[in-house]
């Protein structure tokens, strides 16, 4: 690549979406890539090019078209076990997204493993989806859901994780590598060090990392790791599971169907192997197609330009942001402990509000919960604004939300 | 900014100071709700008297165009008669602010503004069947709330 | 329309991959409608359009994208309560495929309501995701997984039925409304009769149904209803689970995330309204509105056109194929009791051998248990081979298919 | 079609006349396995003396691939040292029948070819377990049978 910078302005040019025009014909400036990003044309292209030239269901028949996409749809196996330097491609398994492979862990997992006074320990910063399937888990076996609080820094407070461990009752640790609100980064290496010390599971709710960073499961020693296509360029509807073998074959199958079985007979059926075994039904065949090409894409930059990139954004933005008067920043000062998320209030102008004046001015936050009620509560707000970047902003759109909240100011007469 | 076509005067202005803000002890109705997606709840307590709404109050977090919805809502429906405020529909609180257009325009904004409605709705169906025992007009209140947005 | 195999044979060229030429430059003829079909340009271009002008994650957001695509995905939810005639649009609920259609009803549904000692009647053309889920859920439960039996005609035995209900014990009896591999079409009022009769709630599996006939869901009286997008022109990745508001207003949820609460509290959350509280996560957004237009387009030609056009075509397939000595036909002889799918065995040569060697000519047809190991054990047979048309399909194309049968009868000297 | 590259004369006889077709009763090793994606099943019964096969045998269904393979590989195997048999690799099976370009060519069709081998390999894994102790070998076969395709 050249130069970083004018490197990162280059690629922009692949994002058809980027030169929308919204409302009075503003510029689109596009800051919600925590909930979901844009799509490169070699994304978009590679799911076009499916359809018009290979399209069939795949595993199972003998004819040209059914070989041609199974081989496209298994070589994006390889491609994710690359990306994330996993060595057999059997442990990785296609999801719709990071919520149903929590679900899939929690029922297919839970449901044999957590007994009554068991505990599950989450974090005060998780997305609903690392929260309500283990509320829903717990309360079914009568187990104990237990949350690591976040100190005022927005960092989890880990003395407490020593405590439940301590019982001797824990049974699964589940936490988000980055928040989705903050932009904490959880000390990865910490968390799991003491859970395989307590010889308890561990899950990596990565949706929100896997995008940013670069990630290698054969070094962090985890046992659950999920994440989502669409928030890394990648096509909605598709997302991976990946959890050690042994675990994985241990485990009993969570959706029953065609390709999970090996043989089916009136009243009793075999499973088939990994990680077939998981993936029931007609898979998004399309987009697990298109997805590996957004992993070649991210590939091809780097994932550490990319983290520099973001870096250097959020840094900006953080300047910019603290000389706005009646502005509230949430989660910790120093930006290398952080991704690209900046959530903020403004005055005691309603995020909602934020939201539908500054984009006006082209400019695409999100304004809500971020579904991190739990959090909300701590923080002590019904909501924040977010900021979240990608790999295709820019400092000059940065100042285009400076200016957007100034406006704000003036509506709201502050 | 003038001209701006949610961000009225009067809308800033109840945003600031929402009237009937407050909450009711021991309420002949309590109904809470929720907007599941921005976290916005809020809380509607009414007094009935003589089959009159004899004092209505609302608590809670919302946004600007919530917050003077439910401000405006309050004040149309304090002393109106039970049989007039189960027909209280959705163009007559939008008009008052001038936010009828916010129907066509903003799918998830027009949630903000209805939220006192449909709380308001699902608090009397309730009071029509457990205190009037009036299930037809029940039955209607609740396909409205539920119908709302 | 114009009169009607000159419409049909129009069509094509919306159909880009029908121009493919596979294995020695032949002509692909797909007969693997059955297990999904190809896609119109209108599908592949809708999803490219909502990733280069409006991609963004839906409901919660207020920027300009956001409502877009919120609308537009909203939007299909409407045309496919149209298209099947449901009144209330929030009794649609978006899933991956029918498989997870009918897990979700097994595992939100069958937790809550079945219990030991209870019986759940299937039959035995069904596909393996209607048997396996259930097979799971009567374990779980020590309640009892029952068969109603098909005659030699393929048709279901339904004094069965009746037997089965008479126990009182019945909780649920659920059947495909097209066998798919038979093409047996079942009969849905006498059995949906039977089951309102008893008070039994019916589900029904209407993968193969819905793409090739009028479906009336407001007549039918069944309580869930489910198929798949891929296999009526729409992307992969997107079905659809039907169920009475009442019904679904019970049930307990399924995945637990994001979208699919109302409040989420430590301990406690709240489910958000229909159908959200069953659509948990980013769903597949671009596939979603993708399929909007495969309904539009179907729906343009007509559901009742189609069905004669298959008609048509099954007749001519089944009357050309009689007089290929050695081969055998499976299920009713009468076309007006089938869809456009047939199986069928020759002589003795295995049915991957045909199908790797007719493949050859460009044939696309498809060999093995079809997700159907059930009915193979009844046929006495590990596999068929399966030819199933569509709307693009040409009696031209069954020549080809014929002649290319002869071909293995030459191969394997027979 | 003579040069067809699949179904030679040799894979089309065998398909016919498979060899070694049959049970036998009370096998030393009995193996049954499934190929998922077509419903073809296979049982395969060996005996083991003085550390080899002494006696082997196979039934089942399946397309004329995996018949013609099942075929070749039992009679390969007949009378061959275990410590042979568990180093046997799918390029001797395949090539036996010029089927080498199956793993590029085919990746559906090789499953059928290997089936086979891969119940024979899990076969012999459970032997090595149970009656060698060699958990090494027993391992290294189990590793092999799982990644054949
Ligand atoms: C009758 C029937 N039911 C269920 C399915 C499963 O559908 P899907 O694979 O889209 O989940 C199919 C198709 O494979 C089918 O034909
Ligand atoms: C941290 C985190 N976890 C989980 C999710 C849920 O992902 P999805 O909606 O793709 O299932 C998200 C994104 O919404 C997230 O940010």
């Amino acid at each position: 690549m050249q130069s970083t910078a004018d490197a990162f302005e280059d690629l922009r040019k692949d994002f058809p979406v980027l030169n929308r025009r919204v409302r009075d014909n503003k510029k689109l400036v596009y800051f919600d890539n925590a909930a979901t990003t844009q799509k490169p044309n070699q994304v978009i292209d590679a799911i076009s090019d499916y359809y018009q030239n290979y399209n069939s269901n795949i595993h199972r028949a003998v004819h040209a078209l059914a070989e041609e996409s199974t081989e496209a749809f298994e070589n994006t196996r390889d491609i994710v076990a690359k990306f994330l330097n996993v060595e057999d491609s059997r442990e990785i398994i296609f999801v719709r997204g990071t919520t149903e492979g929590i679900n899939l862990v929690a029922y297919a997992w839970g449901r044999d493993n957590v007994k009554e006074g068991d505990i599950i320990v989450t974090t005060e910063y998780e997305h609903h989806s690392n929260i309500v399937p283990w509320q829903l888990l717990t309360q079914e076996k009568k187990a104990q859901l237990k949350y690591i609080d976040i100190d005022d820094n927005g960092e989890l407070m880990l003395d407490q994780l020593d405590d439940y461990l301590s019982t001797g009752k824990v049974k699964l640790v589940t936490f988000s590598h980055m928040s989705n609100v903050l932009g904490t980064i959880s000390p990865v290496e910490e968390i799991v060090s003491k859970c395989k010390n307590a010889g308890v599971k561990v899950l990596i709710d990565a949706a929100q990392s896997v995008p940013h960073m670069k990630v290698n499961l054969n070094e962090i020693g985890c046992d659950f790791f999920v994440f989502s296509g669409h928030k890394m360029l990648g096509p909605t509807g598709v997302g991976v599971l990946w959890a050690k073998k042994e675990v994985l074959e241990k485990m009993s199958p969570f959706l029953g169907g065609g390709d999970m079985i090996r043989e089916v007979h009136k009243y009793e059926t075999t499973w088939n192997d990994l990680p077939y075994k998981f993936e029931a039904g007609t898979p998004n065949i399309a987009d697990v197609i298109g997805f590996a090409k957004a992993i070649e894409y991210l590939e091809k930059i780097g994932m550490d330009n990319i983290r520099n990139h973001e870096l250097e954004l959020t840094k900006y933005a953080l300047e910019e942001m603290k000389k706005i008067p009646g502005l509230t920043l949430y989660g910790t000062k120093e930006p290398e402990k952080r991704g690209g998320v900046i959530s903020f209030n403004f005055n005691s102008v309603h995020p909602h509000d934020v939201g539908t004046i500054i984009d006006k001015d082209g400019v695409a936050i999100r304004s809500g919960h971020h579904c991190a009620q739990v959090l909300m509560e701590k923080l002590n707000v019904a909501a924040t604004n977010r900021a979240s970047f990608y790999i295709y902003n820019t400092k000059e759109e940065i100042d285009v939300l400076i200016a957007a909240l100034q406006n704000v100011a003036k509506v709201f007469k502050l | 900014m003038s001209g701006d076509p949610i961000y009225t005067e009067m809308i800033i202005e109840y945003s600031r100071n929402p009237s009937n803000f407050g909450k009711i002890a021991d309420a002949h109705i309590h109904q809470h709700d929720a907007n599941p997606l921005c976290g916005d709840t809020i809380d509607l307590y009414l007094n009935i008297e003589d089959n009159k709404i004899s004092e209505v109050k609302f608590d809670g977090h919302g946004c600007a165009i919530c917050m003077a919805c439910c401000s405006v809502l309050t004040e149309m429906i304090k002393g109106k008669n039970l049989d007039d405020v189960k027909k209280f529909d959705k163009d007559e609180l939008l008009s008052e602010l001038g936010l009828q257009h916010l129907v066509k325009t903003s799918p998830v904004r027009i949630k903000c503004a209805l939220l006192s409605l449909k709380s308001l709705k699902f608090g009397i169906y309730s009071y029509f069947v457990d205190k009037m025992k009036d299930s037809e007009s029940a039955g209607n209140l609740n396909e409205e709330a539920a119908n709302l947005y």
